[in-house]
């Protein structure tokens, strides 16, 4: 069963879902819970089993699919995927079953499980096109949570994620077509295998194209500035489900795949783009920070922190050394769960008071304090606090990318101001204070379901901020290969004096210096 | 003068020109069939000579064919403008305007 | 020993935790009285460590776990227990011991007494790690873990705007330091390939003096953050809204020491860089003077304590820029004593006047608090530097060092300062415990604290008076680790002159505020001449720091916010609509193309055609005549 | 006067025309029947339709194994030629009318189903078509053209409403305009080689080296405007929308696929050489055309609020698209074409069909056409299944993976990139995206609006009004097809381009 444990991954929740249509309304949550516990068990397992030793892919299965055009489906996991594919599957699991009331909980909980197969599917991919299959297949469940369930401006909301994010990835997609034609070009064979891609070297001005192409469609999906637009739309208007789960993992993709994708592909061309893409993600930091801090939905806030610390990410990936690409790996896992408890926190209260507006709350901590201290847990763990999970990838992320500019760490830095900023002060809106207003005088403070869902994420934020070894270590070793792989790959100069050859016994200090 | 191919092919042109013509100008179904035939005709009128000229048959085959079809045509065209006639009492183009955009 | 360093280090914790678990319940005596005995016993576990490195014994080193660990990077939770932080150790548990139990008593009577000793151990444990840590990763741990306690519990009464406003005033401020703390930090770590003190520091010796300048300043910052040196410093003013025994533990004895703490830990480090060191020599210098000179008007007695331990801060940072760390280090351990009795004494004060701050509204109140008037003013003898309390032996080493290494000016400023310092305490004593009973005309009927309180605020007491016998054991103790020296100066004659002098000074600074003070009558009400000068004005205004605070960076930072948020949605977003929009437009207003007419339809038919047609013919005749329009056109030059 | 006529029957090879023939004799059986007995069931005539094209398909596979075994045949004085387009195109048409013909079979009485003429007619049709696309000669060509399209002329007009007699004659006489013009071009190439074999054609153009370039391009544009008319390519699209909004779902979604392979086919086999003889104002010409149809077809689309006629309108944008493998004339390309086409019919013919399904005979106040977005608002609440499937083929046509069309769409944006056309793969792939609009937009009235309250009355009974096991199993097939096309994709493609590159092209 372990050789195919990947397919078992992706496709069990997809064919429950089918299974689905056929269980009575009334069971249906249970099923859903029940599903996503057996998915997250088998990705538990998939992390017991996994060898953290090992850099490369593991689990690796590979059936042809479309070979007279080098399609295959090949699936494997490393370091890096492995902890998303986790996460992906934890969140799935704790959404349903902290699903409040809503209209068609069958076809929500339906969707949702092919949503959890596409988002599995994307991440353990190892062949461009069966990645791109998932990647856009993982649009239709979302365009449909937020379309139908979401609020008053759900539809335009969703479109435009949709058809923004498709418009993107298709431009990726002529790049892959290109990727594959030069692989042809150069061994006469056609693949979209990923890791026979990665043998392929090609010239600069080939990279800095390919790079442009993929950049677009990854951008767009993480979101970086300023493709943005559509992320504060599909936000505002997701149920809280759908919100959790598009910050928790479906944005992960886009950084995901920079380090699937554009790093071990086009190490020249990340050298070439590192400045004007670490100038992107500065910009997403503090200008995103600054519209965070203007907002007065709640949610929008959360929303707009998620760009911000995707710019943090973004900023490690592109580091190019082994600190800054680890840092960015956990911070998406760090990001992912802190943000994916964010979300379902808002609407925790927004199933109460069915506002988001912070101007409508204030005092709350009087009337709910089990949820001011778990909305100030994570909001800390938002703000980058130590011993929390978010900080380790942070701290990782401008740590490595220290090495590459100075001055740029130094205004990324400014992160850890700007989100302090809009995060204390939206939560001193919501929760300190006087109660202001009359309807808030009797909520209920959080119940069992909301804590089934909540408590977990707290105990692993603090856990893997207190220890994060058991997740760093097998990413660190999966990003170490890709690091390698980028050096021995990079042929311009400045790729390979920036890109730090790990095999080495040790950055000497000269070498480190003279980098700055 | 002597009358060579290029006249043919020349008489040729311009009655397509004015079947060309007819067909933007008319606005009544019939008429417009009428500058359908000028022009098939005036094609036949090429390929005969055109015919002559190389001494080939196929050219003029292709005339014959053409013939053909321009009748079944014609008689699938009448069929559809006496169906419309009958509901609608009027064979002009100007009333055919129930779909758009 | 590792045994006591565990304990020491997590029975804050233990603490913490276990009063977390009552947090939403009702008031529970016993949770106070529990965390108060974890704390001493932390406190006994640090003083068997004490002991052992007294006695000479190795120093403590232990590494629990691995923290991170990724590429060369490698960051364990460490701890080292050596002179240094066994000294902070000592400080911050015997501080914290006494500020439980203390709390028992002040929190008697809130609602959030459980939630309270949650925080405040927590508070505990990350200063903990703070000086225990063995690198500067576990050091920004605790660090940030000092600023989030501070947070929680400046914002403790968190239905007053002003206290949550006050909580998220001096996060802030701090994260701004905290950056360059972080900068300072990645710094340490490409230069030296790690984060280790005992790595790091002989690594130093071998780096070129701009990294070294570099690493000095942004280290520098973050302590001026979290040590609230100027222009960082209003949040600590600010930060006096928190219940008073946090404002003792906190914001006097242990988390604004921080950064002094940082700077002697860096010894090695800014002993390389002695231009830096002047810098912050002249820096602390610089607020201390500062910060007693707005003490001097403060109408809330707080403030006006706050002040002075930005003041002593500024005395510590101009001993330990100066490299004196020793010094600095016993000022600091000096000034935990008595500016937490202070703080703790003016609780009670607080306590007795139904939270009125206003020293013109108190008076007279010796007879109602002797106990609180006599430590009061015990501790303030301390502050102002009279032999033979604690202040006087650690304030008059720092004035002998800036005076043995030439720093004229320096020293003056201290020596000037110390008379201010003098000054302002003693004006608070004789507001608050002399003269008339002002406070009758608000209808205030003060009492004693609990006595446990008073008990508990003793050990202080002792300590304020008799620190000045630790100096020689304390400077036999850090010698070696911090390169210590005594400071002698050549003629004795000179150091009794310095020493009388500077008494006598402050002596008259103490009699004028006495003198002036004492028999105080009136609540002033702005409308004598002295407040409606404008040195008062600007003392009473903080410099207008605040005010310009607000103006020039607050309202600034909201205008831009909003703006960039109109920008997001009318430059960004609406470019995209817009992009998406140009094909729905130019589909409306060209679908009258399809009339719906055969007419039509036949004549764009045609038209296509003869569009062709003539593309055709052009390019036939482009093909035929190619010759002669190429020589055209290069006749043409193209 | 005349030789004598001395052929052996062996060299006409008539084989050839066996796959053509079957379904004339098949439609001359039912008039015959007709004649016998009147007023028979309309499912006899669909049976004996089936049963016909099933044969025809069975004789293809005949001429395929001839193909593969030796290559591309002639017979019949030349005139006919089996290659692998042929085989394939041929494919494509009787499948699709296979599965088509029994979309017939429908719950109400429509009126051109009651005529077995109906049958006959479409049987003559198909004939037609496949005469079309298996010949190199310009004179067949026009004959099996017009034979097919004077059938589907009376077929449209046979669904007996006054919208689809006024899309026949608007069809009939722009068709007459593109005889015209065919007839036309085809003299002027005759006149200018002397020959109507376009292979002949082409060798003799090549071995005077385009000496007459203007007159061959005169040609060459009317060929092409009688083409782009079949094809559907702006300007010459104006009949489409009409015409597909004239005539019944089912019809509309047959007519978006057959003629215009047969079509592709046929342009093909005109335009091919001279692309690869490097007429530079052809590429111009039909780089413009590949780019304004796809994107003013979708920008047409986008306003639509009829799904039919948006579906119209696709289905021109889909043509623009695949017409870009006649530009780009390589292998990869025109097999290309060929794996679309393949995919595209059993989807597209699928979302035809459910909207056929769907058709009422009355309309409600709230719709203004037989298929108004409206009308579709809350489907997933009512009728589900019919909801999911509908949007999987929408999904599909939007080239969502793994749905069909996809496989075609990156295959056919891989022969552009790998053809050199890097911008032209750009501008398909931001097509796709355009498209995408109006496909979610339905996806958004089914899944993410509320139902009108009369369509929650009778429980969504509405969208499958029109259905009988027979088009719901059609229907199964197509969603089938659909979704499990990447089985597919792969002896399709290796089939396809082994018969595309056997062929020369």
């Amino acid at each position: 069963m372990l050789d195919h444990i990947l397919s078992i991954l992706i496709f069990f929740p997809a064919l429950a879902g089918v299974m689905g249509f056929m269980i009575n309304k009334e069971s249906m949550r249970a099923y859903g819970v029940s599903v996503g516990i057996i998915e997250f068990a088998l990705s538990l397992w998939l992390w017991f089993a996994f060898d953290s030793n090992v850099s490369g892919m593991q689990f690796m299965e590979h059936l042809p699919l479309i070979p007279s055009f080098g399609i295959n489906y090949i699936l494997g996991v490393d370091g890096i995927s492995l902890f998303i594919v986790i996460m992906a599957s934890l969140f799935t699991m704790l959404g349903i079953a902290s699903l409040t009331d809503t209209k068609n909980v069958k076809n929500m909980i339906i969707t949702l499980l092919f949503l959890q197969m596409t988002m599995v599917g994307v991440f353990t991919a190892l062949d461009g096109i069966v990645f791109y299959v998932f990647w856009e297949l993982s649009l239709v469940p979302m365009l449909y949570i937020i379309g139908a369930w979401g609020g008053p401006m759900r539809i335009y909301a969703s479109v435009k994620f949709f058809l923004y994010t498709f418009a993107g990835s298709l431009v990726m997609l002529v790049g892959m077509l290109f990727m594959a034609y030069f692989y042809y070009q150069a061994t006469g064979t056609w693949s979209f295998a990923i890791l026979d891609w990665y043998r392929l070297i090609l010239p600069e001005s080939f990279q800095l194209w390919l790079f442009a192409a993929f950049f677009v469609g990854f951008a767009i999906k993480v979101p970086m500035f300023p493709f943005h637009t559509w992320l504060p739309y599909a936000h505002g208007q997701a149920p809280t489900i759908g919100s959790v789960i598009l910050a928790a993992v479906l944005l992960k993709m886009g950084t995901y795949a920079f380090i699937r994708f554009s790093l071990p592909l086009f190490p020249d061309a990340s050298v070439y783009f590192m400045y004007p893409v670490a100038v992107i993600a500065i910009i997403m930091i503090i200008y995103t920070a600054m519209v965070a801090y203007a907002q007065k939905d709640v949610k929008q806030v959360v929303a707009y922190s998620s760009v911000s610390h995707m710019g943090v990410i973004i900023l490690g990936t592109f580091a190019l050394n082994v600190e800054g690409i680890s840092g960015s790996v956990f911070l998406m896992i760090g990001h992912g769960i802190v943000s994916g408890a964010l979300f379902l926190l808002v609407g925790v209260i927004y199933d109460r008071r069915h506002t988001k507006l912070m101007s409508e709350f204030g005092g709350l901590a009087h009337v709910m304090p089990k949820y001011a201290t778990i909305f100030g847990i994570m909001m800390m763990a938002s703000v980058g606090m130590p011993l929390m999970i978010n900080f380790v990838g942070e701290f990782l992320s401008l740590l490595g990318f220290y090495s590459q500019s100075h001055m740029l760490t130094l205004l990324a830095g400014v992160a850890i101001i700007v989100g302090a900023i809009y995060m204390l002060i939206a939560y001193k809106r919501m929760f300190f204070g006087e109660v202001t207003k009359e309807e808030n005088r009797n909520l209920p403070d959080v119940n069992k379901r909301e804590l089934i869902a909540l408590v977990p994420l707290v105990i692993i934020t603090i856990w893997l901020g207190v220890y994060p070894k058991p997740v760093l270590e097998p990413i660190n070793n999966s990003v170490e290969s890709v690091v390698q792989l980028m050096h021995n790959k990079a042929t311009t100069e400045d790729a390979k004096m920036r890109i730090p050859n790990v095999s080495g016994v040790v950055i000497s200090k000269t070498s480190a210096k003279e980098a700055h | 003068m002597e009358i060579g191919l290029n006249h043919y092919l020349i008489l040729s042109t311009i009655l397509f020109a004015i079947g060309l013509v007819g067909i933007m100008r008319r606005k009544n179904l019939l008429l417009l069939f009428f500058a359908t035939e000028i022009l098939l005709n005036a094609v036949n009128i090429g390929f005969a000579a055109i015919s002559h000229y190389y001494g080939d048959l196929t050219g003029q085959m292709f005339a014959f064919f053409v013939i053909a079809i321009a009748a079944s045509e014609l008689a699938v065209g009448l069929g559809l403008l006496i169906v419309w006639y009958k509901r609608h009492g009027t064979i002009d183009l100007d009333t055919m305007t129930s779909m758009r955009g | 020993m590792e045994k006591y360093l565990y304990i020491a280090l997590f029975a804050p914790l233990v603490s913490s935790m276990f009063s977390a678990l009552f947090t939403n319940g009702p008031k529970k005596q016993f949770v106070g009285i529990i965390a108060s005995l974890l704390i001493f016993t932390a406190f006994v576990s640090s003083s068997i460590l004490l002991t052992h490195i007294l006695g000479g014994g190795e120093v403590v080193h232990v590494e629990m776990m691995t923290w991170m660990h990724t590429g060369n990077l490698y960051i364990p939770f460490g701890f080292v227990v050596d002179q240094i932080s066994v000294t902070m150790m000592m400080v911050v548990t015997l501080v914290s011991t006494i500020v439980h139990v203390y709390s028992i008593g002040y929190m008697d009577h809130d609602k959030g007494f459980n939630r309270f000793f949650a925080w405040l151990s927590a508070f505990v444990f990350s200063m903990m790690i703070l000086v225990m840590s063995d690198n500067f990763a576990g050091l920004f741990i605790g660090w940030e873990g000092v600023g989030l306690c501070s947070w929680g519990l400046i914002g403790f009464w968190f239905h007053k705007d002003i206290a949550t406003w006050a909580a998220n005033e001096a996060f802030i401020m701090n994260r701004i330091a905290d950056l360059g703390m972080l900068i300072g930090i990645f710094l340490v770590y490409w230069n030296t390939g790690s984060l280790q003190y005992d790595i790091a520091f002989p690594a130093f010796a071998n780096l070129d003096t701009s990294t070294l300048t570099m690493i000095g300043i942004f280290l520098f910052i973050g302590a001026m953050g979290k040590s609230a040196q100027f222009p960082l410093h209003t949040w600590l003013a600010d930060a006096m809204e928190g219940p008073t025994p946090v404002s003792a533990l906190i914001h006097a004895a242990t988390m604004v020491t921080a950064g002094v703490y940082l700077v002697i830990r860096s010894n090695e480090l800014y002993s390389l860089i002695p231009h830096v060191g002047l810098f912050i020599a002249s820096l602390g210098a610089f607020v201390a003077l500062f910060a007693a000179s707005m003490a001097l008007v403060n109408r809330d007695m707080k403030r006006v304590i706050a002040y002075s331990t930005l003041s002593q801060l500024g005395y510590m940072f101009a001993a330990a820029g100066l490299g004196a760390y020793w010094v600095a280090l016993f000022h600091l351990m000096a000034h935990a004593f008595f500016k937490a009795l202070l703080f703790l004494g003016a609780g009670n004060v607080m306590h007795a006047m139904h939270d009125e701050l206003d020293p013109f509204k108190m008076g007279g109140l010796k007879k109602v608090m002797k106990g609180t008037w006599i430590m009061m003013t015990i501790a303030s003898l301390a502050l102002a530097g009279i032999f033979p309390f604690a202040g006087f032996f650690s304030k008059d080493t720092i004035l002998e060092a800036a005076f043995a290494e030439h720093h004229m000016v320096i020293y003056g400023v201290l020596v000037f300062t110390a008379g201010l310092t003098a000054f302002y305490s003693f004006r608070l004593v004789a507001l608050i415990f002399h003269g008339e009973e002002r406070y009758k005309i608000f209808g205030i009927h003060p009492h004693e604290a609990y006595k446990f309180m008073l008990i508990a605020m003793s050990p202080l007491l002792i300590l304020a008076m008799i620190a000045g016998v630790f100096q020689e054991p304390f400077f036999n103790m850090v010698e070696e680790i911090l390169g210590a020296m005594e400071y002698h100066i050549h003629s004795h004659v000179t150091v009794w002159i310095m020493l009388v002098g500077t008494q006598v000074f402050v002596g008259l600074a103490i009699l004028f505020a006495y003198k002036k003070y004492s028999s105080w009558s009136t609540v002033p009400d702005g409308s004598s001449p002295m407040e409606n000068s404008f040195i008062y004005k600007l003392l009473y205004n903080q410099y207008y720091i605040p005010f310009a605070y607000e103006e020039y960076v607050v309202k600034p930072y909201n205008e831009i916010s909003a703006m960039m948020w109109e920008v997001d949605k009318k430059v960004v977003d609406a470019s995209v609509d817009g992009i998406a929009n140009i094909f729905y437009t130019t589909g409306e207003k060209t679908r009258d193309m399809q009339s719906g007419n055969l007419s039509t339809m036949l004549k764009w038919m045609v038209a296509g055609t003869v569009g062709l047609l003539s593309l055709a013919v052009v390019f036939g005749l482009a093909a035929r005549y190619s010759d002669e329009i190429l020589a055209i056109l290069s006749g043409l030059g193209v | 006067m005349l030789s004598p006529i001395n052929i052996s029957i062996e060299s006409l090879n008539l084989v050839t025309l066996a796959p053509m023939l079957i379904p004339f004799v098949g439609a001359l059986m039912i008039l015959v029947i007709d004649l016998l007995k009147g007023n028979l069931d309309k499912s006899l005539y669909v049976v004996i339709s089936i049963l016909f094209l099933v044969l025809d398909f069975g004789a293809l596979l005949d001429s395929a194994g001839m193909f593969s075994a030796n290559g591309i045949i002639l017979g019949v004085f030349n005139v006919m030629l089996i290659d692998g387009l042929a085989i394939l195109a041929q494919f494509i048409i009787v499948a699709t009318s296979i599965l088509f013909i029994p979309l017939a079979l429908t719950n109400k009485r429509f009126h051109e189903f009651s005529h077995p003429e109906f049958f006959a007619l479409f049987l003559f049709m198909i004939g037609g078509f496949q005469f079309m696309v298996a010949s190199d000669n310009l004179i067949l060509i026009f004959v099996g053209l017009e034979t097919a399209s004077l059938a589907l002329y009376t077929l449209i007009a046979m669904h007996n409403r006054d919208k689809s007699f006024e899309a026949a004659i608007k069809y009939f006489t722009m068709g007459a305009l593109a005889a015209g013009f065919y007839s036309f071009g085809s003299m002027v190439l005759y006149a200018l080689t002397g020959s109507v074999e376009i292979n002949q054609i082409a060798t003799i153009l090549a071995n005077n080296g385009y000496a007459d370039i203007g007159f061959v391009l005169v040609g060459v544009v009317f060929l092409l405007a009688s083409f782009a008319f079949k094809l559907s390519v702006v300007p010459f699209h104006t009949w489409t929308p009409d015409v597909y909004e004239g005539s019944s779902a089912a019809m509309a979604g047959y007519m978006s696929i057959v003629p215009k392979i047969a079509a592709f086919v046929v342009a093909m086999r005109l335009f091919e050489f001279l692309i690869h003889s490097h007429v530079v104002w052809l590429e111009v010409v039909l780089y413009a055309f590949v780019v304004i149809t796809m994107t003013a077809a979708n920008m047409w689309a986008l306003v639509q609020t009829d799904v039919k006629r948006m579906l119209a309108y696709s289905s021109i944008s889909h043509a623009g698209f695949v017409m870009a493998a006649i530009l780009i004339g390589t292998t990869q390309a025109n097999s290309a074409l060929f794996l679309y086409w393949i995919l595209f019919s059993f989807t597209n013919l699928g979302a035809f069909s459910m909207l056929w399904i769907s058709r009422q005979k009355e309309l409600p106040g709230y719709q203004k056409t037989d298929h108004s977005f409206e009308k579709f608002s809350g489907m997933i609440q009512t009728s589900p299944m019919a909801a999911i499937v509908m949007a999987i083929f929408m999904l599909s046509l939007a080239g969502i993976p793994p749905f069909a069309l996809f496989w075609g769409k990156i295959y056919m944006i891989s022969a552009a990139v790998t053809g050199g056309y890097t911008i032209l793969a750009l501008v398909m792939a931001l097509n796709s995206a355009i498209a995408g609009y109006y496909y979610i937009k339905l996806i958004v009235y089914m899944f993410m609006k509320d139902p009108i309250a009369s369509n929650v009355d009778n429980s969504g009974h509405l969208y499958v009004a029109n259905a009988t096991t027979a088009l719901k199993t059609i229907i199964g097939f197509a969603i089938l097809g659909t979704i499990f096309a990447f089985l597919a994709v792969d002896p399709l493609l290796e089939f396809v381009t082994t018969f595309v590159y056997n062929s020369g092209y």
